[in-house]
């Protein structure tokens, strides 16, 4: 029954399912589009999409590190909390002079690295569901930060950086979204093409069978989250450099939008699923909504209500293929 | 044989924390610290009283998402939906005294049809359920949001009046905890559908195998967190009188840390009610006591996250080898 | 309890109960004044307030504990540098007059301070300060008044049914009008407006929005394009400010509730190379820091966290028995970019509220300001 | 006895296609009451996918479930269990969570008014526990804590308790040996004999003359034969299923060397309170490992590899200690074919060609960077050398047969050339042309020079490949017996403790 007909049918099966994949974002983004080219024309001017690129940077450079997380069933909640961090740091140890800024990206990088490993050794060496243990980080993070700078933190960020926020490169291309770029095509070759993506794959899809193949799944899934903090940082720098002041009411909001992005283009929660496209579509259709919604002016509670929609329509319309598979009893085997 | 011996710690604090002791040790640990410091002033009706009705709507919620948890689901609008139910409580009643019942009648009611929505995408539409209520989350604060952006509508003396009633120390609200979490228990533990709820969360495709219908045990799940939901929103509101359209938030986040410091595994099918309320109670003497021993207040923050971080560190049930 | 009618309508204390009205009155017509004054608007009139005298006799109380006074603080936490500010000020006033103090903190949520008043009212202190996080506080208030403790509002306000003692404020309504009319002036009664508010559903945000937006309505001539949130996030507020650029480039004026809206906006016109319009804020140092030297065309004013101290100063009156108003409304110095050079602070943190009453010991204590 | 010409449980006509692979195809098929109707096939044949449509888990794309005579659309295992078909499915349904009564009331408690009637459950339980040989265990032990074989007769003990008029049993005697077997077989022929009509699905041949009235033989998705059992003798069941000749015939292993490769030194798996184990295995010998189901043999195994803790013991290799730790045993070269392949042995959703390379990333790579032409060379050259059957390099390992995902992972150790071979029942629910060729492989591998260690249930298969077989009892070995024709006999007298 394996002769060479079927080869051709796989193939194609497996090319159609990974289209399928991406075509309900897809969907999702070309609804919006609509609607927006409907209510809001000025949708399409090229300033709007320019802050649209911007959005892809600033959401899609923490979503990146979200879908590391998410492959290996796992998901991150202190990604807000590491940019918020990074922002704190770089403006207490720089005070907004450019003279010891080395000192505090150093610093930024070692905060971020000590927020992935607790959420890794959290995660790895006590079991922790990653939901609660990145939480409970999370407000961690939010106690140091309000320890540390005696109630809320303020202060500016050095203007060495600034380009990195708010710089575009031939005046037209902002700096967040390259940045976005290059960490997109770094995650993008590490997943399908080095042996740490194929790892990370085996260890998100059945951890016990990687294991027992010789992958230090506990490596792979701390590396993951360290990968997720340290993004987190790069996305706070960003973050912080785009205004250039340090902003309080960051350090109190839980953002999901990273964990939205990727979840809307497609990356399962259940692990081991889903592909950087899937991550790139959702940031895209994540930034135009949320530009969308401005440009519409609608109100809080409407914005609310439109994202909430649309998470939920664009997860309904790739329902299908996210269904606990019906003859696989192997739920508790993959954790 | 001695190796087998030695290993015997382990097992004993695991089965702890699978019973849902664990957490309650710790709170046992936490009392008797504070009668030690601040005996008068924690053990003083006024406390107590305080302690125990900031428990109620954080319970109330923590009940259901327990429940929820257990089918290997997880319920992230319960916050928003404390918020709504409270804020049309509030608005609906606008002191109206006549109003009263019905409103509060139909505010559970619509607890009860968005766990349902939640429910159905979740069952039906066979939907992850963390994404589903996720967006459930964003669309319900919207709705609270449209329905009024300012603290609004009033409720009546009655229902204040009741909030406010105590029995000796034991607040009134306390008492609607106690009674639901009986309730659950012996929907939990002596019904079939309690013992399908945790069918459903250990192994949903052997569940379905054994003639269970999973829709059917998803969607009452739901149903009756949102139920639950409904009526914390409705003793909140009858707590702060007035409504407002961010009452609840957070709740959610707050509500899944105590059922899995309770020793709840947020994979499904295992968990006790004893731990879900542990936690609950955890976290209420937290913040009890950060007021009652005056931490400074740029440190409360700071321990709050300590103390979570160490107590899911330690009572998180592992899975099993 | 079915009765049809609605509860608690009837309206409240009359006139003839207000104790020596005028001088309180006066107090009140001076906080507009000060800003009609600051913005050149020639009329801008006050709402309808009453102010009277409490009956002092009621509430004078020897110490329930020891010697001195335990003071309740049902604070909103240190969740931004007004809320920093406003506890540390009244916990350094309290040290100055040997008061003890119970503080609890909400973090910004109305829930959690209703659990924060019950316990601090079961810690029987001899009177409590609460800053209010929204109306949803108002049944624990009345019971805590109920239980025999004078309760202060503080920098915010409730509905008379909470039964606090005294309010002690500045007036929300006063500083989302006063924008609205200083925008009104400088457009001339006409014009495209995008109102900034802050966090939706938070009554601090609403009220001045809703204030504003019932000012605006009085120049027929004035369109509000567009209403945004901006999360008193400057990082929000920036993104926000883009996005108005590009759709509304011929925006005349931006009303905005709070200085880091007022920042992020500015910093985005000067990022697209177009003139900032004519903005308003509260008078955060940062935002006139950033826009010192520049032609910006700004109206800002305060609501002083350092008020907590007066607030301090209301309750001690309360149960000393010295005579104390049911309303103390705060006034606090505002300017526009001709005065905004004095008032900036260049030894100070960014997100100071300037100019600070605060006694200069504490903000160098609190690392707010250098020595 | 006249045989009812009803039909209590029957396939019309019934075609189901996955992905790529057609399971079923038009297929018909019929059971009568009171019999006991074995359904035989190859890995892959389509007897699972049949057994999920007749039960309503799956919907067929064409074709008619019957019941009772009368033709049904089943939407769910609801429906079916309505309509009085009891399925016990090959992958278990216990819930480890739970208890062992929970667990056989599950679906059917039973109530008095809305609540459960807890004393009239017990009885049940209890009852149908003493039915399937389990009466000593507690109903209120959790059934995670039960050993495999004892959790399928739990679930045997759930399907009777409905006393429904059909019963689909898929390899429930796949985990069971010795009593338990016969147990199994009893509750069997007990049910039969009242009336119900049960499905039978085996690989264990034997079992089928001794339970079986009906046989109906599926090869590739389509029913080749069906009859009374009589006309088919153990040949001719074979050579219908695999259709060809097959003889499975055990020559001698290879000769292996003197020096002792792998040395075993009072090896305790942590939680075990058993005797310590010793094991010495020389280059190129195939040591079996014999014992009845629970006796060890896998913990012990899984031990070794380093996939368990120790809690005392050493493992040497060429007299080099090797560390208690997965990645250590495997660089050291001991590599494991774990007992539960799609749990410890595949990622399913990656193809045949990932799961291959998946131990031996870094020969595939360069720079950390995958070399896919690399990576189809190393699947070619095993797909080759163990004659894998795929439709390519791309395919995903789910929609394997069993024998063709064993054989997948027997080529992902390979890659890594080990120098010991553990295999842990590398035979279990693989057919019998896939068993050979399994058989085949490891004895060429051992002709190489590799020590290889084999556990399986299987006598015949542990007595035919290897040199000497232990024999394990309650986690120790109680015996070891050499290569001769009473063999089988002492290997079972030393698992049963009956040897003098
Ligand atoms: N859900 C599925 N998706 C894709 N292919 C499937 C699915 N389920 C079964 N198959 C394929 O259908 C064919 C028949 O599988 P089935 O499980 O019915 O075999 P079986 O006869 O029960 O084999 P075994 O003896 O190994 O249990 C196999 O090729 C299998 O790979
Ligand atoms: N999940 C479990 N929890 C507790 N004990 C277990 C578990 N699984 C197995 N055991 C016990 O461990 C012992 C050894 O089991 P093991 O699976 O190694 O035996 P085995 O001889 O390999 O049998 P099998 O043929 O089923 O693999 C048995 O006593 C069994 O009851
Ligand atoms: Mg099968
Ligand atoms: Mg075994």
């Amino acid at each position: 029954m394996t002769d060479a007909p079927t080869t051709t049918t796989t193939t194609t099966t497996s090319r159609l399912s990974r289209l399928s994949s991406v075509l309900a974002p897809m969907a999702g983004l070309a609804t919006v589009l609509l609607l927006a080219a409907v209510t809001t024309p000025q949708l399409y001017t090229p300033e709007v999409m320019r802050l649209v690129l911007f959005q892809i940077g600033i959401i899609g450079i923490a979503a990146l590190g979200q879908t590391l997380v998410l492959l290996t069933g796992g998901i991150d909640l202190s990604i807000s909390g590491a940019i918020a961090l990074t922002s704190v740091v770089l403006a207490v140890t720089t005070n907004g002079s450019d003279d010891r800024l080395v000192t505090a990206l150093v610093l930024s990088v070692v905060a971020g690295l000590t927020v992935g490993l607790v959420n890794g050794a959290l995660v790895v060496l006590r079991g922790v569901p990653p939901f609660v243990a990145t939480f409970a980080s999370f407000v961690l993070i939010q106690g140091v930060i309000i320890a540390w700078t005696g109630g809320a933190p303020s202060g500016r960020i050095p203007d060495g950086l600034s380009w990195l926020g708010s710089g575009r490169l031939f005046d037209v291309i902002p700096v967040p979204v390259l940045v976005f770029g290059v960490l997109a095509v770094v995650v993008g070759v590490v997943l399908e093409r080095s042996t740490a993506g194929r790892r990370l794959y085996a260890t998100g899809l059945n951890r016990d069978a990687a294991r027992l193949s010789g992958v230090r799944t506990g490596l792979v899934i701390g590396s993951c989250y360290v990968a997720s903090s340290l993004l987190g940082v790069v996305a706070g720098l960003v973050n912080a450099s785009f205004t250039g002041y340090v902003d309080a009411a960051l350090v109190r909001s839980l953002n999901l939008d990273s964990i939205a992005a990727a979840v809307i283009g497609g990356i399962a929660l259940t692990g081991g699923r889903g592909r950087i496209g899937n991550t790139l579509i959702g940031v895209v259709l994540l930034a135009v909504l949320l530009t969308w919604l401005i440009q519409l002016g609608a109100g809080g509670g409407a914005q609310l209500i439109v994202s909430g929609a649309v998470i939920v329509l664009a997860v309904f319309m790739q329902g299908r293929r996210l269904r606990i598979p019906g003859t696989t009893a192997g739920k508790k085997g993959q954790q | 044989m001695s190796a087998a011996t030695v290993a015997r710690p382990g097992p004993s604090l695991s089965s702890l924390v699978r019973g849902g002791g664990a957490v309650w040790v710790v709170v046992a640990v936490m009392v008797v610290w504070l009668s030690a410091v601040r005996g008068g002033g924690f053990w003083s009706t006024g406390n107590l009283a305080a302690l125990l009705s900031g428990a109620v709507v954080l319970g109330l919620v923590a009940l259901g998402q327990h429940i929820v948890v257990l089918t290997g689901g997880i319920d992230l609008s319960v916050g928003s939906m404390v918020t709504l139910t409270s804020l049309l409580t509030a608005v609906l009643i606008n002191g109206y005294p006549i109003r009263t019942v019905p409103v509060v009648v139909a505010i559970v009611l619509i607890g009860a049809l968005m766990g349902g929505i939640n429910g159905s995408l979740v069952s039906i539409a066979g939907l992850p359920p963390f994404i589903v209520t996720l967006g459930m989350l964003y669309l319900v604060s919207g709705v609270a949001l449209t329905v009024s952006p300012t603290p609004d509508g009033r409720v009546t003396s009655a229902l204040t009046g009741f909030a406010t009633s105590t029995f000796g120390p034991v607040p009134a609200p306390f008492l609607v905890l106690l009674a639901s979490v009986v309730v659950i228990w012996a929907l939990l533990t002596r019904t079939a559908w309690g013992r399908h709820v945790f069918a459903v969360g250990g192994d949903q495709h052997a569940a379905r195998a054994v003639g269970i219908g999973t829709t059917s045990v998803l969607m009452r799940a739901y149903v009756v967190s949102g139920t639950l939901a409904g009526l914390a929103g409705v003793l909140l509101a009858a707590r702060t009188a007035i409504g407002s359209p961010t009452a609840g938030t957070g709740l959610e986040l707050s509500a899944i840390t105590a059922v899995v410091i309770g020793g709840t595994s947020l994979l499904g099918g295992r968990g006790s009610l004893l731990g879900t309320m542990g936690g609950v109670a955890l976290l209420s003497l937290i913040t009890n006591s950060i007021t009652l021993l005056q931490f400074p207040s740029t440190l409360t923050d700071l321990i709050r996250g300590l103390i979570i971080i160490a107590a899911v560190a330690v009572f998180v049930v592992k899975r099993k080898e | 309890g079915c009765s049809t009618e609605q509860e608690g309508s009837a309206p409240q204390a009359s006139a003839e109960d207000c104790l020596n009205a005028d001088e309180a009155q006066a107090a009140y017509q001076s906080s507009w004044s000060s800003v009609a004054e600051a913005f050149e608007l020639e009329d801008f009139q006050p709402t309808d307030e009453q102010v009277c005298q409490v009956d002092t006799a009621t509430w004078k109380a020897e110490p329930k504990q020891g010697d001195s006074y335990r003071v309740a603080f049902a604070a909103q936490g240190p969740t931004n540098s007004w809320g920093v500010l406003s506890d540390e000020a009244l916990r350094y006033h309290a040290d100055e007059l040997g008061v003890d103090v119970l503080y609890a903190a909400a973090n910004g949520d109305a829930t959690t301070q209703v659990d924060n008043i019950q316990q601090l009212a079961s810690q029987n202190p001899d009177a409590m300060v609460v800053v209010p996080m929204g109306d949803g506080i108002s049944g624990q208030v009345k019971a805590a008044v109920d239980q025999g403790i004078p309760v202060v509002l503080c920098s915010g306000v409730l509905p008379s049914s909470s039964g606090a003692v005294s309010t002690v404020t500045r007036q929300y309504d006063l500083l989302g009008s006063a924008y609205a009319e200083w925008i009104a002036k400088k457009l001339d009664g006409k014009g495209k407006v995008a109102i900034l508010s802050g966090l939706a559903g938070v009554p601090t945000a609403e009220y001045q929005k809703a204030a504003a937006e019932t000012t605006f309505e009085k120049y027929p001539d004035i369109e509000v394009v567009t209403t945004q949130y901006t999360e008193w996030s400057p990082t929000v507020a920036k993104t926000v400010a883009q996005n108005l650029i590009a759709s509304y480039p011929d925006l005349d004026a931006i009303w905005s509730d709070s200085g880091y809206g007022a920042l992020g906006v500015a910093q985005a016109y000067e990022e697209a190379g177009k003139p900032v319009p004519p903005i308003t804020g509260d008078a955060i140092n940062d935002f006139i820091l950033a826009t010192d030297g520049k032609d910006v065309q700004y109206a800002l004013s305060t609501f002083p966290p350092e008020m907590s101290s007066t607030c301090l100063d209301t309750a001690l009156g309360l149960v000393k028995g010295e005579p104390v108003l049911d309303k103390v409304y705060i006034d606090s110095p505002s300017f526009t970019d001709a005065d905004g050079a004095t008032y900036a602070r260049k030894d100070c943190d960014g997100g100071l509220l300037v100019p600070s009453s605060a006694p200069e010991p504490l903000l160098t204590e609190l690392k707010m300001c250098k020595a | 006895m006249t045989v009812s010409q009803r039909t209590a449980l029957g396939a019309r006509e019934v075609t189901k296609s996955f992905p790529g692979v057609r399971a079923l195809d038009n297929v018909s098929f019929a059971c009568r009451p009171g019999r006991v109707h074995a359904l035989l096939g190859e890995n892959g044949a389509g007897k699972s996918t049949l057994v999920r449509i007749l039960t309503g888990d799956q919907s067929p794309d064409t074709g008619t479930v019957v019941v009772d005579d009368v033709e049904v659309a089943l939407g769910s295992p609801r429906e079916a269990l309505a309509h009085g078909v009891v399925p016990v499915y090959q992958e278990l349904t216990v819930l480890p969570e739970m208890t062992v009564l929970d667990n056989v009331m599950l679906g059917q408690e039973v109530r008095r008014r809305r609540w459960l009637d807890s004393r009239r459950q017990l009885d049940v339980v209890r009852e149908a526990l003493e039915r399937v040989s389990l009466g000593e265990v507690s109903p209120t032990t959790l059934a995670g804590d039960l050993s495999l074989a004892n959790q399928q007769l739990v679930e045997i003990a759930r399907a009777v308790v409905r006393r429904s008029p059909v019963l689909i049993l898929d390899e429930p005697s796949a985990v069971l040996s010795g009593d338990k077997l016969e147990a199994l077989h009893d509750v069997v022929r007990t049910i039969a004999a009242s009336g119900t009509a049960v499905v039978y699905i085996t690989h264990l041949l034997e079992e089928v003359h001794e339970l079986a009235d009906d046989v109906t033989i599926l090869r590739d998705g389509a029913v080749v034969s069906t009859g009374p059992v009589a006309k088919y003798d153990t040949d001719r069941i074979v050579r219908e299923m695999v259709g060809r000749q097959v003889e499975q015939v055990f020559p001698d292993p290879p000769d292996h060397g003197a020096a002792v490769m792998l040395r075993v030194s009072s090896l305790v798996p942590r939680g075990s309170d058993a005797a310590p184990v010793d094991l010495d295995v020389r280059a190129g010998e195939i040591v079996g490992l014999a014992g009845l189901v629970g006796s060890g043999r896998s913990r012990f195994l899984r031990t070794l590899a380093g996939a368990r803790k120790r809690a005392t013991g050493t493992v040497e290799l060429d007299g080099d200690t090797v560390k208690a730790s997965i990645n250590a045993t495997i660089d050291a070269g001991v590599v494991l074919v774990p007992e539960e392949r799609k749990r410890d042995g595949l990622v399913l959703d990656l193809t045949v060609s990932d799961n291959t390379t998946l131990t031996s990333l870094g020969a595939v790579s360069t720079w950390g960077l995958l070399r896919t032409q690399r990576e189809e060379n190393a699947f070619a050259e095993e797909r080759e050398r163990l004659d894998i059957k795929t439709a390519g390099p791309r395919q995903l390992t789910r929609q394997l047969s069993g024998g063709n995902q064993q054989k997948i992972v027997i080529a992902k150790w390979l890659q890594v050339s080990p120098r010991v071979l553990l295999l842990d029942e590398p035979t279990r629910g693989v057919d019998i042309g896939a068993k050979n060729e399994i058989y085949r492989i490891i004895r060429e591998l051992a002709a190489e020079g590799m020590a290889i260690v084999i556990a399986s249930s299987e006598l015949a298969e542990v007595v035919g490949l290897a040199h000497r077989v232990l024999v394990f009892r309650d986690g120790a070995v109680v015996g070891e017996v050499g290569r001769n024709t009473e063999s089988s006999e002492k290997i079972m007298h030393l698992a049963l403790g009956t040897a003098s």
